[in-house]
Parts: C-alpha cells; structure tokens; sequence
C-alpha cells in the first residue's frame, strides 16, 4: 500500500480524500494556493505546499508545480479529486511518468472515454443502448439534415468535446436546423477549440440517471447502483439521490449492468461514473463517462457503506476490491444538498465572503462534508461549494423530513447559500413524487424562498 | 508566515501597547496577534478581519523563471511590517528545493553583506530535475538567508532579506 | 399526535429532542438558564423560556417554573431528556396533573423501577438472573454475615437507593465487613437521606452490558440490540458501542431477551435501557433499568436505523412502535466516545469556558451529536459533557479506524477535552481485543496521552 | 476560565490593567489579550465572550414568591447599563401571565409617574394557577412599564422601569 499520497485538489473534497488516507494510515500531502492558505485540508494534511497565487490557472491547475510538490515530499501516488486536473490526460501521464501512481485510470482509458464520439462507439460496441443519433461528426449541412430526417425532429446538436451544456443546441424543426447547428460550431470552438459536433435524437422530459462503477486491476467491475442527479439547474446537479425514486427493479438491474459492461470494455482500473438518460417509459440511453470521483459520490457510500476513496486508493495500489457485488445490498435511501455560496433569489449569484458564524448540523442519518467553518473566507477564485449536505434514513419519506431538519440547523451567517433552494424543492410535489425531470428546475424555479 | 513579532522584551509594555492600537486605529486594523516563543500580543478592533484574500500575499519578487508574471504582486508588496524601510524580501516563484552553491565544493551564490543587483543569481531551485537559477531582482545587500541549504521551499517562501539601494 | 412539546433539559439532549420534534412535525419549547441564554438548544427551538439562574437547582430542577413555562406555551407534553428531573417521579405526577402528557414511564414503574431492592424482586419474578445476595435489605451485622458466608466473599454492600457508585463498599473478607458495611450506610445515608443497604455476589472483572428497550402502550415491547459500556472510569461511561465486541449470539438472544421479559413485567411505556453485568463465562446477572434514555443511545440507533426519540414521542402520544422486532436487523458496528470540557491528564478535571475555535468532523460513517461551537462558553454549572462522537461503519476494526480519525479532525481550542483519553483506548490492546471490564480503566489509566 | 485568569503577581497591576480598559474604551477595542509564558491578561468588550454567568443578569428584585430567594442578586444588579443614574427595572421573579389590574374592570395596580414604595404591589403573575402579587421592593417612581397586560412573561424579565428614591 502506498505510504503517503499527495492530492492536488482543495476544498471538500481535498479534506475527504485526507479522511481516507487518515483512515488507511496514509500520510496525506496538501497542496495550495496563497488564497487557501488558511484552508482546512491544509490544517489537517500532514504536510502542506503553496503552489501558487489565488487564481486556478496559476496554482491548481499548474502541473509542474504539483509535480515539483510531490517529489520535494516524495508522495507514492497522486490523487486528482475531481474538477481541476481530474480528468487531464496529460497530467495522468506527467504523473506516471515522474514515478507517481495516478489514482484513476490510466490515460488512455481516460482519453477515449473523455472523448463523446469515441465513448458513444465503444457502448454501441458493448451493447449498450445509445440515443439514435449520427454515428461520427456532422461533416456539413446536408449530412446533418439526412440524419435528422432519419431520426427525427427535434434534434440535439453536441459538442464532441463539449461538457457543461457548451456547445448544445436544440433544433426542433428543419428551419432552425442551419443556424442551431453554426451556433453549436462555433461555441464549441471558443469553449474547447474543437469545433466538431453530432446529432442525437432530443428525448423529451428526460430523467438523469448514473451508475456509480468501480474496477480493479485483477478484472473485478463493480457497480454501487444507481444515482438520480435530474434535479439540475443549466446543466449544474443540486440535489443528488440513491436509489432513483421512480425505477422499476429490471430497469434498475438493466442499467446498472450495462454500466458494468461499459467499464469492463474499457480497460479501465478505478472508480467511474456511466451517465444515462432515463425516458418516461424507463427506456435509458448512455450519455457519457466520467472517469473520476464525482461530487455526489456520498450517497452510493451511504446506501452500502462502501467508502469509495479507499478503494480508489486500494485498486491504484495495486490491490482488489475489498468487497463482491453480491455483498452489496443497498440499505435505505441517501440524499445530497449541494450547500453553495450563491443567491438563489438572485438568480443563483455567487456570493463569496467571510462566514462570521456557522453551525453544521448533526444527528441520526445526518452527514456534513464541509472545509468552512466559522471565521472562513469563501475565496472568489473557485467553484461556489462550501458543502454537502447528505441524509441517510430508512424510506426516501424519512430522508426528506431529516434534510428539512437539517437544513433547519445549518446555520451559515455572512454569505448566502443555496439552502432556500433546496427548501424549496423539498417541498415540491413534483420532487415528492420522483417525476423531477433535468429541465424541471429551469422551468419552475424562479427564486422562491 | 507572519513575521510580525515583538522584539523580544516586556510584553506587557504600555507604550508599545498605545503605539499599536494607534496603528491599528489610524490604519483601520482588525486585529493585531504577535506572537514570540511564549511572549504574545493580541489586539482587536470592532468585529471581522480582511479575508485573507484581501491581505497582502507573500509573493515572489519576479523572476525569469516565475510561472506566474502576470500575477505578481508589486516588489512594494513583499516589504514586511516590522521591517527598518527600505528592506525586503527575495520569495520563491516554485516549489523545489533550495540550493545556496552551484555545487557542494564551492562557495555559495551570495553571503550577507554582500552587494547583489537585479541580475545577481542568488540561488538555484532545482525542480523537477531541472535547476533554475534565480536573480534577485533587485539591487542591494544581503541582510539575512532566510532558508538553509538543500532545504525545501514553495511558492512564495522567503529566501533572502535585503536591504534595497537608495 | 402532539402539536407541541416542552424539553425540560439543556445541552446536546435538549438538540436531540429538538431534532426529533422537527422531524415529527411538532413545535419543540425549550426552557434555560441564565448561563445558557446564548445556547445552542434557546436558538433552535420554536420558543424558550428562562426558568431560573445558572445552578441546575434554581432552573432546570424547579419543577414549579417549568410547569409554569409548559402552561404559558401551552405544550401536550414534557420530555424530560436524561439527569436533572427524568427520573423524578414527583416531576413525572405533576407533569401528568397539570394536563401534560409526560414522555417516559408512568410514575409507578419508575418509583418501582427506581428502587434497586423492588427491581431486583421484580427481576426474580420474571425469571431474570440476578447476583446471588440478601434478598431485601440488610437489617443488621448479624443478617450481613450470614448472608456473606453463603454466598461467599468478596461481597459487594450497595445502598438501596444508590447510583454512580456512592454507598457502594466490596468487602474482600469477614473482617472488614463491619467496617465497610458501616461506611456504606453512612455514605447512602449522606448521599441519598436512605441508609438502607444490601448484599450482593461481588463479580469479579465484570463487564457492563445494557440492553435498549422500548414499549407501547398496545402490549409491544422490542429490544434494539445490546451495548457494551465496559470502558468506565470510576462507575462513568466513556466509550459505548453496539454491538458487544464479545458476546456469542447464544448469550446475546438470552440477555435480550430477559430484557424484554424484565419491561414487558413492569407495566412500562417508554424507552428503557435494562443494565447486566457479565462475567468471564457471559453469564448475565441483572443490575438496574434507567427508566429514561440513555447518553448513549445513538450507538443503538445507529445499528437498528431507528430514531428513537422519535418512538418515545410516538408512544408517549399513544401510537404503536413504528417498526416490529422481526424488522430489526442490526447492521455493522457503532461506537460512541464522549467529548467532555475535562482535562485526561490531569485527573479528568473539569475545564469549563470559552471555546474560541471548533471545527466539528464528517465525512462517511461519522454522526457528532453537539450543542457546541465557536464561541460558545461551557458553563461550569452542569455536567461537563460537550459532545458525543458517534461512528458507524460495517466492521469493528473499521469503526475504530474512522473514530481515530474523526477525533483527529475534531479542533477543540480554548479548552481542554477528553479526547485524548479516546486515542489511549482505541489504541489499547485490551480494547482492541474487546476484553475491558469496568474496573480496567482504573487500573490501567494514568493520564496517558 | 481559569485560563482567563493571570497567575503572575504583577500581572495584576490595577494600574497597568485601567490603562489598557482605557485604552480599549478610548479606541474600541474588543478584545486585548497578553501572555508571557504562563502570564496572561486577556480582556474583552462587549460581545460573548464573558461566560454568561459573569454578565450582570436581569435578575429578579426579591419578591415574597420568588422561588430562589438564595440566590437572588442584590437589586443594584438590576441596574441597566444604558439607563440614567438610579434608574432600575423590577423583574419577573417566576415564569407566568404578567397581569397589570387585579380584575379586567378595576384600574391598574400602579401607573407611569406614580410613586411607589417597597411594599407596593406592582402587578400579580399567574402561574399554575397561582396569582402572585410583586411587591415593588424598592421606593422610587413608575417610569415606563415594559410588559403588555396578560403578556406571558419569563424569569428575569424585566416588568418596570423606575427612577429610584435618593
């Protein structure tokens, strides 16, 4: 097992990969920039470098400098969080070749499933149902308007290397076809300088649900069932659940195994997230992989007590999955609140600052994963996030009224958080009823209290 | 980091004590916290201190081999509080290891009291394997080395005090 | 179901009410000193009101005030948490003849209950094994010595109306009996105005088993599982955990069970816990029942999924149990330690005032139950008991590995904790090997850290 | 809060320590806190950080009914920080129903501008069923009374205010 691990990450979830090391007797390496000097992952690792000033570019995203970090500490292995160089392809190879192991897999797992097309032929490959779409990039026009007749209107139109919504048209009739599909183009150009975009069949209503699956180096694939993450704002999750609140259990066992599937054909060793699209009639389609820790990653370790940092850290090592599908029988119903620092009322405006007080909330089925505390400053330079909020309870009915409670209780005074939102939400029927689809929030959510 | 630390006596005097809450009145301080070995003075004012974001840095006199120029903050800005006018300090632009002599036969880049200008190479740190030699920046005199040989260093890490010309 | 109900405590029981309230649906009242104006448990409940100054005997044991406070409020009902008046039958009456329901047994089984001697008959009665003694009390030296001699020495000599250890004398053989059957009357007579003694088998290396039970008022009595609180320091609980590290499922069943025989026997609604101590070959033998809940029920809550303060509130309203006995499936391994404002290393003495930082631990498997924060001062007026860190995970070696770290993430500045007595024990090899009986602790612990 | 409290003798010097709570008045600060090895002086104004207990509580005039006479305060702790000289305020020894008249029809027990002596009864708290008549305790005329008629009220809360004799 490795001795000491560096993370090149911050915030939450640099403090959740310390737990885990902690926990495995690793040492934990930190790494930060001046604006998080204060930081908490950097109280509680064992050992601490500033890589740079405030902005993300000049610090955790500077490569070099992490490299530099991990060899003046002389760390075994490199763990990337998520966000930032997570899913670099060129940062996972710096690291395995200056003799560090790359907690994820390796980099051209990583590439090929970064990349939608190549991703989308390796399911059809595996069997594993696709949107109906344009089987390769969208040469010109003429080629876009026989797919589209061919699979019908409306039609998405999406950024090959796209991510975040960039790069995504709708074009619900042959007139807006031309236009829809120049204005994918050339956003996709800005945001990623890949300007190459394909055509899918636009499903209606539809509900996101992902596999939580994770593979070891001796051909074990594992799946940790399934997360519901439909209620989303522009693209950006809120509130993510396990299990789904409305699949049937073959639906679930379908999905789950095509997930399974997915990553066994990909020659991927490490912790993933296969991403699918879940229509009114259950019918699922694979959207994308995601080969990193997620955010929400909480709720699958909440459901069957599995703790998925340690065993990323485990199957880098080298070693096999402490646990067997069959030992995994998930237990109850787990539910994330992403507590930001944004205005809901204004339109989710971030609204970094000092936090002059704070109190987390505490109690049965309550889990707080935060870096803030009272007298931290939410830096401006980075995602709003400040915590999760996750509740584990018995019926999804008990898990509902302890995030109320909780939510209650958490006390952030200073700043506004997202916690209105989530009030909101909590409380309404759609979300009660399991129907939340990944638009609903963009079309009911105007910034109730 | 801080380098803020009473000069060692009584620290219970008065005078001093008058001195400091003059200063954080005029210059709108938050809070004052020196700190020595066992010796420690703690002021505050009103309610919330500067986020850390809106403090003065540490940051690197710019170097060739700085990653970030665009970033860095003013030569004024690495003066340090306690510091006689006219001094301050050469920091880190990377993380690497401090080396004080080209090699460990001879003699180091600068000592105290030596004059240095904006091209003297001070020290090397090596990083990944490849040794950056670091110019001072600034023209002046060695008044301390901060950081001992072969001793590892990160962004923003005080190497050297000078005492700058003019 | 009550609309409203009064918490007539303080502190982290007084938050864990409040939680149950909120989850439930019903208004919580919170009574407080002046020392606690600023507390945790004044800001989350739907209104406070002040009872008295700051000694526990001028507010929160003047019956008067707080019936007066219930009635401004106009509560349904009183739960009177743990210490102070929850075992206080007088209370308990005057609760239920001013009109409010009291949360907990019927002032009858707690008088009877509350009672050792009537307890113990109580126990043989229902066939529950007891430590082979004087059945009722010891009249004079004579009665002692004849009883001593039968059931052989060493002897425990308890007061009748005793707790905590006071009034409690072993006497090793015939010669010193005298003198501490003497010691222990006075001590009884001085600590509780009852100088009325017995005799008892005195086990040697006991450990302290308790069984959690609860009863409704529609015939349905269940256990939630054992727990072992062997690591005690002079007759206090440090560490509490559930299951017991050392039990054989025989002997669990057979002690469970007898706990249900000892509740379903005593006309009892409410939560319980039945008190055993076990020897070296898991023979039980029957001790006391606390007729209230218990500091450390989350351990049981933890492996059963069930809340259960909710439960008392449900069956103080007259509802059956939530869930049945066939339900309860315990799951992994939960430990609690006790954060108290004392300082290990000196004796445990109290170090009550301000704390001027606090960061409080989360992450998987992690539940911290506290009423305190940044800022917050620990009066010295109550017990020191600032916290309790609870873990759960599916293995024991887990639960101890997550523990340790989670009490090297908690930050506790401006005050002493007991911390670091909870690294020396999870450290110990006697704990690890879940061997500890209640007396280890005194005789293996000086202070380490 | 033994933590609080300065060991060293001369770290008691009355002196030194009015010089600093001038200071602290002067100039606002909040918190001074000095220590030298086991030394310390540590002073805060205003906000919590007193331990509540060491805060002047509004505490009750002692009334016949007072369910801890023991341990009520003298009644200059019921003076108010903010108030003008010789001005205290009776507070409710018990929880209850503060009511003004001894019937709905009759007039109130005392008014604004009326004089009162110790034995005056000012006004009758209900609780369990008791009414509670609160004597004055103290001579000096009605300022301002500070509860609505049959408003609950809790211990410690303050009832009236008054401009005390002398």
């Amino acid at each position: 097992m490795f001795q000491r691990v560096l993370i090149a990450n911050r915030g939450e979830i640099a403090l959740r990969v310390i737990r885990a090391c902690r926990e495995l007797g690793i040492e934990s390496v930190a790494v930060f920039s001046e604006a998080d000097r204060d930081s908490m992952h950097v109280k509680l690792a064992n050992q601490a470098f500033c890589v740079g000033t405030a902005r993300g570019a000049d610090s955790y995203l500077k490569i070099d400098q992490i490299i530099a970090a991990a060899e003046v500490a002389g760390v075994d292995a490199i763990h990337p969080g998520y966000g930032f160089l997570a899913e670099n392809a060129q940062f996972n190879e710096v690291c395995r070749s200056s003799g560090f192991e790359f907690i994820g897999p390796s980099p051209t797992a990583m590439e090929k499933l970064g990349d939608k097309n190549t991703a989308r032929s390796m399911a059809i490959a595996q069997d594993v149902p696709v949107v109906p779409g344009s089987d390769g990039l969208i040469a010109d026009f003429d080629r876009a308007e026989s797919v589209a007749s061919e699979i019908g209107f409306p039609v998405l139109i999406k950024a090959t290397a796209g991510g975040g919504g960039k790069g995504m048209r709708v074009a619900e009739s042959p007139e807006v076809l031309k236009s829809q599909l120049e204005a994918a183009r050339n956003e996709a150009l800005a945001a990623f300088g890949n300007g190459g975009v394909y055509l899918e069949k636009f499903v209606e209503r539809p509900r996101h649900i992902e596999v939580q699956v994770i593979a070891d180096s001796h051909g074990n694939v594992c799946h940790l069932f399934e997360r519901d993450c439909s209620v989303q704002r522009r693209h950006q999750k809120l509130v993510e659940e396990a299990p789904s609140p409305d699949l049937p259990d073959d639906a679930r066992k379908a999905i789950c195994d095509a997930a399974v599937r997915m990553i066994a054909g990909a020659d991927y060793v490490g912790a993933g997230t296969v991403e699918f699209i879940v229509d009114k009639d259950y019918r699922f389609y694979f959207i994308e992989v995601n080969a990193r820790i997620q955010v929400e990653h909480p709720v699958s370790e909440m459901i069957t007590g599995v703790d998925l940092i340690q065993e990323q850290i485990r199957v880098a090592a080298g070693l096999p999955l402490s646990f067997e599908q069959s030992s995994l029988v998930p237990q109850g119903v787990a539910i994330e609140c992403r507590i930001n620092a944004e205005d809901p009322t204004k339109n989710f405006q971030p609204c970094p600052g000092k936090i002059t007080s704070m109190f987390a909330p505490g109690g049965l089925g309550v889990r707080f994963d935060s870096h803030a505390t009272t007298g931290y400053t939410v830096p401006p330079y980075y995602d709003s996030m400040i915590g999760k909020l996750i509740v584990h309870r018995p019926t999804r009915e008990m898990a509902i009224a302890t995030m109320k409670r909780a939510l209650d209780e958490l006390q952030v005074e200073g700043i506004s958080t997202s916690v209105a939102f989530h009030h909101w939400i909590l409380n309404n029927e759609e979300f009660l009823s399991g129907s939340v689809d990944t638009k609903y929030v963009d079309r009911a959510y105007q910034g109730q209290s | 980091m801080t380098s803020d630390s009473p000069r060692g006596g009584d620290v219970f005097d008065i005078d001093r004590i008058r001195q400091i809450v003059e200063l954080m009145e005029q210059h709108e301080l938050s809070e004052v916290d020196l700190q020595q070995a066992d010796d420690r003075i703690k002021l505050t004012r009103g309610g919330t201190a500067l986020p850390p974001a809106m403090l003065t840095p540490p940051a690197p006199v710019t170097a060739a081999s700085s990653p970030t120029p665009a970033s860095t903050p003013p030569p004024s800005t690495t003066t340090e509080g306690t510091d006689a006018p006219g001094t301050v300090t050469i920091n880190s632009p990377m993380v690497g290891t401090f080396y004080g002599k080209p090699n460990p036969e001879s003699k180091p880049f600068v000592e105290v009291g030596q004059a240095i200008t904006e091209e003297t190479v001070v020290c090397i740190i090596e990083a990944m394997k490849v040794f950056n030699e670091i110019p001072a920046e600034c023209s002046g005199k060695i008044l301390e080395v901060l950081v001992k040989d072969q001793e590892p260093v990160d962004f923003g890490k005080p190497l050297f005090r000078i005492q700058v010309d003019g």
